[in-house]
């Protein structure tokens, strides 16, 4: 339990950290932004992160409420997700860079007393827990682009082609081979593409 | 080359700050060692300015008016026909009314009749200058309060700090109000306070206060901390009282009477 | 350090250089006061009429102008006269407010991020405050300096200058307008400095007329307050230009003429700069135009005849299809004789 | 929370290496940003320039040789043309008023999708290669020449700008960065530089008249697959005309209604409406499959395709012979109307002033272009009671309104679709002021960037938007937004389902024809989308019991 | 937010307008005033303060008033008060500016206003008063405008505004305590020399803020979709009927104090006030109208069923903000005058143009009042229907 | 669209606003004030300080000593040079009105000139006109 009370204390202090180290670890266009940012303007994303980080730092420390952990940890990866500029490991690395500011943030007496070692080693197997809940979000998000990059126009035409009856489903147990004969001899769609506006 | 380049921009800069100042920097650090401020040679001096009224040489108000005059003209005190705008530096009224606290039924009837110079008591402890909030009334170390009209903004607190009503105020441009103009001496504006100064610009040229030259003898001007002087003497031998003792403002104004 | 603003204060410095030598080592006093000026005015009226005859050279092909709300429609429905104008009176409310309140900017808003995430869009007050604030006074401060030009000065002038030193500071009093100009321009400075979009986005020429107006604003401070130069002296050198028989006068400090280079080459660069938003405003077609289109023929005067396809190459395309589906033709189809 | 004097302090701790300056900063082409070249029988189609297979990450562009030369001939050509293009290129003092005014600047936090910075990329190219100051100061007076990679910059980020003008609504001197997106288009599409997604229906428009390129017998099928469909929740055929000579009205809408979900319900809306009107009040209004697009790509890709593709419109209507046209929801189909058509392809002394012949209102608003929103034709009909309407029918939806850029900003027709929603359904939340009307957000996806190879583009710009939505869905449970647009109809789908799940997407139109009392309807359960009309939570008892229910 | 109040009905417009027209019309006066002197008004070498101080010292204790909806909200977390603590903070602004405003009226050289920072003179209360004055006035802004723009866009406000609204708390005391001082110091001023004249002040500021609260209340729940709800104004109602009694209380503690006592210099200016002195007798019946009115005022405060009947109440409000005006607007500063040092009587009345520009002041308060109510009214309504 | 007309109009307007110094003065400069000296003022040769400094900061002097002369009482001013001045704008044979009894000439004309106004006089008494100076 010592470790906690000693965590709960400095909890400003690693936060502090943790954002700084989150903050420096992203391409240096975008890091000018967050960095420099005086309000709440410039990048979503640093703003997410500031305001995200105190509640998932409690949760890690008192909760691990899953849901609770990727409640707060959702709003920040979704928008990672679709903003071409990170990979997906500097998308949850952030996670994993708390580590680093907790242990900076211990004093050398206290890093070697074996009591808290013991805790901070179960404290840290939370914060991996937790990133691999940031990677299944990441994951996650990402399956959701690609499904509506894959599927979403097409889908949506193609079932209104389908609904019209334009389009021939394959009957069970026929051979496959036959697919999707359009119904009248003449071709409905002109030859150039399928294109939605 | 970079080097060169960089110490030019420096003396660059460093001129640019100064540029111009230069001639005015000049004058300014000449006048410092060589020019210089001083009172006047003949400037009356006193540790503390004190005023000895004997209203045993006064009968009736007609021996005061004079005083009164002599005071308002050299000052350029107007003289309004509105009672509500008056302004008084030094005035006359009775006894009752200038020691409020001292009056009963059973006064003399001299006293009780008898017209009473009143006018800025020069208070030790001043209310008008606790107050003010500009500085401008100030009180000298010679014990004069004084008033900058260059400084008063109007707000009138001194007028109701004052305990002894000595304070007025210009309700309107003095200047058609004034009979005769004394070139040597400023007129006031519109919106700002005015009062008795003891005549510091006649000590200043070593005169005395023009009430003190009208009088007659009738009234001592004098230092207060120099026992050879005249108030001294007066104070010696004669009982004196001042107005509103309790308040302990300490006023300078003595009356024998 | 920021290479685009250091550029314009080198050159700024500069020029305050330029004009301290030349008049204090070189007493080109004639070049500086005179001739300079006089170019100046020259460059900037020849520019302005210049720049602006080539902006009216190009048509508005388009009546594009931004709707900011509700359009004319519909008697019952309360149409936006102002915002969504459709009468040339709307329109020159419109334009006044833009140019007399700078309505667009007091709509600005800050997008923010707050915990949630929820984003707010929060009124963003103070750019539209400072620049009323700067571009008012800087109009005072303009046409205060007219006194100097202006012999006898017009009682109106005299009005504007007491109330713009209302307040007795200092000696002689503080003109508050010069006071504002100076903070506000400060303000406008540090903020392309601070922010990080705007430091992003500012160029060498958004630095160098600001600079150039601090300059100005600080020379001319200093000469009122602080390090005083000979005001008949100017004057003279004033009307001496105004009426077209420039002398110098002795006795003008330097200071004097490093204000006068600045302002000369402020007027000198107006034309060619940004600064030109101000005649640029009144042309712009997205605020200048009604939303009228609907209702009256906008003209395009080099509206020209383009190819399309018709319907007569249409209907020959898909005639058959077209009978197929039993819509309308214009033509049957042509009897095909079987060979 | 942080508090953020130590927050500052934090971030003083950085030592990352000074950014560059953005005209040092490479462009690189990120997956899921761009989109895919236009396919040269495209362009060929329609006679466009450079046709070629290329593609925009390969390092040869495969650009005619004097590229260069074509491209400030270009830019010459059109700042003597186009006096928005000069003052614009001008007056820009760079106050940031804009910055955070974009959606695609919130939501990907590229500094270069701040509109200053978009109209910068071309800006810089005037200054260095037509002004004298810029050609001398150079970098210093913020010029640059036009170098493959300037051209490669502006192909990047002018095709991240959906002209949605919401930058124009602020900037002091209303600049409009809409109008140098078009113009810096135009620039491009000189030399063969296009998307397929903007390229294709340009193309398919003009061959078959819709962006879909359905031939006129495919588009007849479509609307009697509709009438069918309408039968079975109605009980009621809604039989269409095509290509009616002698008719009332010419109704043109996009075509995207027509073959695209959620579209194809507004698309059932607006033939339920035209069939009542014919039932009611004998109105005849037809169809064109000639015209049979609203929407215009080509304002897309230079003023002179918009002028060649609106051309149909007039042209149909004057060999119809109809009195005046009416107009679907549609968003640039709008701005085109409103802003272009009667200036490129006016007069239409051959058609009349509108009138309804209803209720005799004229359409003053109307009077030259001869064309009227269909909110504002339904508004007026609404108004004197034409329509036997049961807004009960709706109440299954929490219904909010997302204004369409166009139609806001370019034309200002805000109230007309709120009073028409509000006169067909019981619930109605607005989203946040400042993200409506005039300063309403883009759905991301305008101006021909709604396909499918940059969705993370945007969903990334339908943030602002999305965020909008979700704010009202968990305050008031909106479950519906409202859109007056194809292209919205078409993409808000996917960002809600990124953004705000379990919020649908409707046109207008689809509610206006859920509350419609058809005559000789059956008993009505379901609506269009084979819903019950219904609340999910209400017994279907209970909601007939309902005091406010009226004359069931 | 600023943009709320260009947008009205044509009632709200026409109250802009008149308010307008007043200010326009005080303002002609003040520019006569300012080239005349102070002339023009009823001030004379005895009564040297006059209306415009009279006016200030009264709206000091409105401006103080306001804070007893702010208080209970921050510092006891009532949350009822969290509806309306705008209304207080806006009312504070309007009536430290109308301070402002009547200060500088009374100036008789006001171009030199700015001598007092110029010189400062930390001996003068009424510098403190200067800096108190302004500081309540910024506090007021940032903290209410700042609660208001994050209500309106539905997020906390910054945490920092939490220390400033109850730095304004302690403050708020603060501004009608400096102003007491004002008086309460200066020797010969028998009225005024008094311990008690600055619990005095709070507790009528205390009753008077509130009751104005209270109508204004009344008010816009009248002529807006904004209600600010019962028990808020029940709650208000308590503290109005607490403050008023103790207001009358400690008048009596004085009256015994200086009618035991019987010291003259203390006793005369009641006497003048309630009685007449010397044949002189101006304010007489006015301060037996305000007595009335307060006693009336605390038995309709203080009985419940009275209080609780909002008609009743407003007129119970009425009568001591009245009651309070005339005590604090005509009687104090007159009252400390009368009679003078010299114990001349000379009675003061203001002039027609004195009234006039007092006038002007106050449609400028209401004016400023009418524009931030407008505000904060309409943010109430947009947040409760969005 | 044809507007050419109305920018010609709205330029020549700015520019006849912004040319008015041309066109007050008509092309003749309005003559300079001189400053006349008294008699006196001639014989005494020099001011307080040289008149560069005198015509540009005269202000701040008068600032300075009315300070010291009301708050301090002192009254005499010795300069550079030795020379005594009593430190008084108007009272006094040796204050600055002494010797530039000449206010019109001497002061009004380049107060005027420049659009200064001093308030100096709304107390002071200003001199006496010296009728010999008048003509």
């Amino acid at each position: 339990m010592r470790l906690n009370d000693l965590l709960e204390q400095k909890k400003a202090a690693i936060i502090k950290e943790w954002f700084n180290l989150i903050v420096n670890s992203y391409p240096s266009d975008t890091a000018y932004f967050l960095k420099k940012q005086k309000d709440h303007f410039a990048n979503p994303v640093g703003t997410t992160i500031l305001h995200s980080l105190k509640p998932l730092f409690d949760e890690i420390l008192n909760g691990m409420d899953h849901k609770a952990i990727v409640s707060y940890l959702d709003p920040m990866i979704r928008i990672r997700a679709v903003q071409v500029m990170f990979s997906p490991s500097q998308a949850v690395a952030f996670i994993f860079s708390l580590k680093k500011a907790v242990r900076s943030n211990l004093k050398k007496r206290e890093n070697q007393d074996d009591h808290i070692i013991n805790e901070l080693i179960i404290f840290e197997s939370k914060i991996d827990e937790v990133g691999l809940m940031a990677f299944d979000i990441f994951m996650k998000c990402r399956e959701q682009v690609y499904k509506l990059k894959a599927n979403g126009e097409r889908n949506r035409v193609f079932r209104a082609f389908q609904r019209a009856g334009l389009v021939y489903e394959i009957p069970d147990g026929k051979r496959p081979g036959v697919m999707n004969v359009l119904k009248s001899s003449n071709t409905a769609v002109a030859p150039l593409d399928d294109r939605v506006d | 080359m970079e080097n060169s380049r960089r110490s030019f921009l420096k003396l660059a800069g460093i001129s640019a700050l100064g540029l111009g100042t230069k001639p005015v920097l000049n004058a300014f650090a000449s006048e410092e060692h060589k020019a210089e401020i001083q009172k006047k040679p003949e400037a009356l001096k006193a540790k503390r300015w004190a005023m000895v009224i004997d209203t045993r040489k006064f009968e009736s108000e007609e021996d005061l008016k004079p005083i009164v005059e002599a005071c308002h003209k050299i000052h350029n005190v107007p003289e309004h026909t509105t009672k509500r705008h008056e302004i008084d530096w030094i005035w006359i009224d009775e006894f009752k009314h200038v020691f409020t606290n001292q009056e009963h039924e059973f006064v003399d009837d001299r006293v009780k009749y008898l017209p009473f110079l009143v006018l800025c008591n020069h208070c030790e402890n001043p209310a008008c200058v606790r107050v003010c909030p500009t500085k401008a009334t100030f009180q000298r170390d010679d014990g004069i309060v004084l008033m900058d009209f260059h400084r008063c903004i109007g707000c009138r607190f001194c007028m109701a700090a004052c305990p002894y009503g000595s304070r007025s105020f210009n309700f309107r441009d003095p200047r058609p109000f004034i009979k005769e103009e004394n070139k040597e001496f400023p007129t006031r504006m519109r919106g700002v306070v005015e009062k008795c100064n003891f005549c510091a610009e006649r000590l200043a040229v070593g005169k005395k206060p023009a009430c003190v030259e009208a009088s007659n003898g009738a009234i001592a001007f004098g230092d207060l901390y120099d026992s050879d002087s005249e108030v001294r003497e007066l104070l010696k031998n004669n009982y004196t009282i001042r107005r509103k003792l309790e308040l302990g403002a300490g006023p300078a104004i003595y009356y024998i009477v | 350090m920021n290479q685009k603003y250091m550029y314009s204060l080198i050159a700024v410095i500069v020029l305050i250089l330029i004009a301290y030598v030349g008049v204090e080592a070189a007493g080109l006093q004639v070049l500086f006061g005179i001739i300079l000026p006089y170019i100046a005015v020259l460059i900037f009226i020849a520019g302005f009429v210049y720049r602006v005859m080539d902006w009216a050279s190009s048509p508005v092909p388009f009546s594009i102008p931004s709707t900011c709300g509700q359009q004319k429609t519909l008697s019952w429905i309360k149409h936006d006269k102002i915002d969504n104008p459709t009468t040339t009176t709307g329109v020159i409310i419109r334009m006044m407010l833009e140019i007399l309140l700078f309505r667009s900017l007091f709509r600005n808003t800050k997008f923010a991020l707050n915990e949630g995430p929820k984003i707010s869009y929060v009124w963003e007050k103070w750019l539209w405050l400072v620049s009323l604030a700067f571009h008012y006074s800087f109009l005072v401060v303009l046409i205060r300096h007219l006194r100097f030009f202006l012999e006898p000065v017009p009682v109106w002038l005299q009005w504007l200058e007491e109330v713009d030193t209302f307040f007795q500071l200092g000696l002689p009093g503080l003109f508050l307008t010069g006071a504002i100009l100076l903070g506000a321009t400060t303000f406008l400075f540090l903020r392309r400095i601070y922010l990080p979009e705007m430091r992003y986005i500012s160029l060498a020429a958004d630095y160098f007329p600001l600079f150039l107006i601090i300059s100005i604003a600080i020379t001319g401070i200093l000469m009122r307050y602080f390090t005083k130069v000979y005001i008949v002296g100017v004057k003279e050198l004033a009307i001496g230009l105004a009426s077209f028989h420039p002398t110098i006068p002795d006795g003008i400090g330097v200071l004097f003429y490093i204000h006068l280079l600045l302002v000369s080459v402020f007027f000198a660069y107006f034309p060619f700069s940004k600064l030109m938003h101000m005649p640029g405003i009144f042309l712009s077609p997205t605020r200048n135009l009604a939303n009228n289109t609907r209702f009256k023929r906008h003209i395009n005067p080099w509206n020209y005849p383009v190819e399309t396809h018709t319907y007569e190459e249409y209907e020959d395309e898909f005639r058959e299809k077209m009978i197929g589906a039993g819509l309308p033709v214009e033509k049957e189809l042509p009897v095909v004789e079987k060979e | 929370m942080i508090n953020p004097n130590s927050k500052e302090r934090a971030l003083e701790l950085g030592h990352k290496p000074p950014k560059t300056d953005w005209m040092d900063t490479p462009t690189v082409y990120k997956e899921g940003i761009y989109c895919y070249a236009a396919k040269p029988a495209r362009l060929e189609y329609v006679s466009l320039p450079n046709p070629r297979d290329w593609s925009c990450t390969a390092e040869d562009w495969q650009l005619p040789e004097n590229w260069k030369e074509i491209i400030l001939e270009g830019m010459k050509e059109r700042l003597e043309k186009y006096r928005t293009f000069k003052i614009f290129m001008d007056i820009c003092v760079r106050c940031g008023a804009c910055a955070d005014k974009c959606h695609f600047f919130i939501g990907t936090g590229d500094p270069k999708n701040m509109p200053v910075l978009r109209a910068e990329l071309i800006r810089s190219v005037y200054r260095g290669e037509f002004t004298t100051a810029g050609k001398i100061l150079g970098r210093i007076g913020g010029g640059r020449k036009l170098t493959l990679d300037v051209l490669k910059e502006w192909w990047y980020y002018l095709f991240q700008c959906t002209e949605c003008r919401r930058c124009s609504v602020f900037c002091p001197y209303g600049i409009d960065t809409a109008e140098i997106t078009i113009i810096g288009r135009e620039l491009l599409n000189l030399i063969g530089l296009n998307i397929d997604w903007i390229a294709a229906p340009v193309a398919f428009c003009y061959r078959t008249g819709n962006h879909m390129g359905i031939q006129p017998h495919a588009y007849v099928d479509m609307l009697d697959f509709f009438t069918d469909e309408i039968e079975n929740v109605t009980g009621v055929r809604c039989q269409q005309t095509f290509n009616k000579k002698g008719a009332d009205i010419l109704f043109i809408t996009p075509s995207g209604d027509v073959f695209g979900d959620p579209g194809t319900y507004t698309c059932m809306g607006y033939m339920i409406v035209i069939h009542y009107l014919r039932e009611v009040y004998g109105l005849d209004i037809t169809w064109s499959t000639y015209a049979s697009e609203g929407g215009n790509f080509g304002l897309f890709t230079s003023h002179e395709m918009m002028k060649r593709l609106n051309a149909k419109m007039y042209a149909e209507a004057k060999r119809l012979g109809v009195k005046w046209i009416l107009g679907g929801e549609c968003g640039h189909m709008w701005r085109v109307i409103n802003q272009y058509m009667d200036t490129m392809n006016g007069p239409a002394d051959f058609l009349e002033e509108p009138v309804n012949p209803i209720t005799g209102t004229k359409f003053e608003n109307a009077k030259t272009t001869k064309m009227v929103h269909i909110t504002e034709f339904l508004s007026d009909l609404i108004i004197h009671g034409k329509l036997n309407l049961d807004p009960n029918r709706n109440d299954r939806l929490k219904n909010t309104f997302h204004d369409s850029c166009n139609p806001a900003r370019a034309m200002g027709i805000l109230e007309e679709p709120r009073y028409v929603i509000k006169s067909v359904c019981n619930n109605f939340y607005e989203m946040p002021r400042n993200t409506i009307r005039e300063q309403t957000f883009c759905c991301g996806c305008g101006s021909g960037l709604n396909a499918g190879e940059d969705m993370e583009l945007r969903l990334a710009g339908g943030m602002p938007r999305g965020n909008a939505v979700q704010y009202v869905h968990n305050k008031h449970g909106v479950n519906n937004l409202i859109c007056m647009c194809a292209i919205d109809r078409a993409v808000l789908p996917a960002c809600m389902g990124y953004w705000a799940p379990e919020v649908d997407v409707s046109g207008i139109n689809e509610l206006v024809a859920n509350a419609l009392i058809l005559p000789g309807e059956k008993e009505k359960t379901v609506n269009l989308r084979d819903e019950p009309i219904w609340p999910k939570d209400v017994e279907p008892d209970e909601f007939y019991k309902r005091p406010s229910f009226p004359g069931r | 937010m600023l943009e709320l109040v260009i947008k009205g009905s044509k009632k709200y417009w026409a109250l802009i307008i008149g308010l307008l027209i007043v200010m326009g019309i005080g303002f002609g006066f003040w520019l006569w005033q300012l080239s005349f002197g102070l002339g023009i008004t009823g001030m004379s070498r005895d009564v040297s303060w006059g209306f415009y101080i009279a006016q200030f010292t009264f709206l000091v204790g409105v401006a103080a008033g306001g804070v007893m909806v702010v208080l209970p909200y921050y510092l006891h977390d009532y949350k009822a008060f969290g509806r309306i603590t705008i209304l207080g903070e806006f009312l504070a602004i309007a009536a430290v500016i109308m301070c402002l405003l009547f200060i500088i009226a009374d100036l008789g050289y006001p171009m030199r206003a700015l001598n007092v920072l110029l010189y400062p003179t930390p001996g003068s209360v009424l510098f403190w008063d200067m800096i108190v004055l302004n500081v309540y006035l910024l506090l007021n802004i940032v903290v209410g405008w700042n609660v208001l723009e994050a209500e309106r866009n539905g997020i906390p406000y910054p945490g920092w505004v939490k220390v400033l609204a109850i730095f304004s708390i302690v403050w708020a005391p603060l501004i009608h305590t400096v102003t007491a001082y004002l008086y309460c110091g200066l020797p010969g001023r028998g009225f005024w020399l008094t311990a008690i004249l600055a619990p005095r002040f709070l507790a009528s500021a205390f009753a008077a803020g509130p009751a104005l609260l209270i109508l204004l209340c009344l008010i816009i729940r009248r002529v807006t979709k904004f209600d600010p709800g019962r028990e808020q104004i029940q709650s208000l109602a308590k503290i109005v009927a607490y403050a008023i009694t103790i207001n009358v209380f400690f008048f009596l503690c004085e009256i015994f104090v200086v009618f035991y006592s019987r010291i003259p210099s203390h006793m005369d200016h009641i006497r003048y006030l309630f009685f007449g002195l010397h044949g002189h007798g101006v304010l007489v019946p006015w301060m037996w109208t305000s007595i009335s009115l307060m006693v009336v005022a605390i038995g309709l405060l203080v009985v419940p069923v009275t209080r609780k009947n909002e008609a009743v109440l407003a007129v119970a409000c009425v009568a001591v903000f009245i009651g309070t005006w005339i005590d604090k607007g005509m009687g104090m500063i007159s009252g400390g005058f009368v009679p003078n040092p010299l114990h001349h009587v000379v009675e003061y009345t203001p002039t027609i143009p004195e009234i006039i520009i007092t006038l002007g002041v106050w449609a400028t308060g209401f004016f400023i009042l009418t524009l931030l109510y407008k505000i904060a009214v309409s943010v109430k309504e947009e947040v409760s229907e969005v | 669209m044809n507007d050419k007309n109305k920018i010609i109009i709205g330029l020549i307007l700015f520019f006849v606003f912004m040319t008015l110094p041309f066109w007050y003065n008509m092309g003749k400069a309005a003559p300079v004030p001189e400053t006349k000296l008294t008699e006196k003022a001639k014989l005494a040769k020099e001011c307080v300080k040289p008149k560069e400094v005198m015509r540009a900061e005269h202000m701040q002097l008068l600032d300075t000593w009315r300070d010291s002369v009301v708050r301090d009482a002192d009254r005499v001013y010795i300069n550079e040079k030795g020379k005594k001045f009593g430190m008084s704008l108007s009272t006094g044979d040796d204050s600055c009105m002494g010797c530039h009894s000449n206010k019109a000439d001497f002061c009004d004309k380049c107060h005027n000139y420049a659009s200064v106004r001093e308030y100096c006089w709304d107390c002071h008494i200003e001199p006496p006109e010296p009728p010999k100076e008048k003509k």
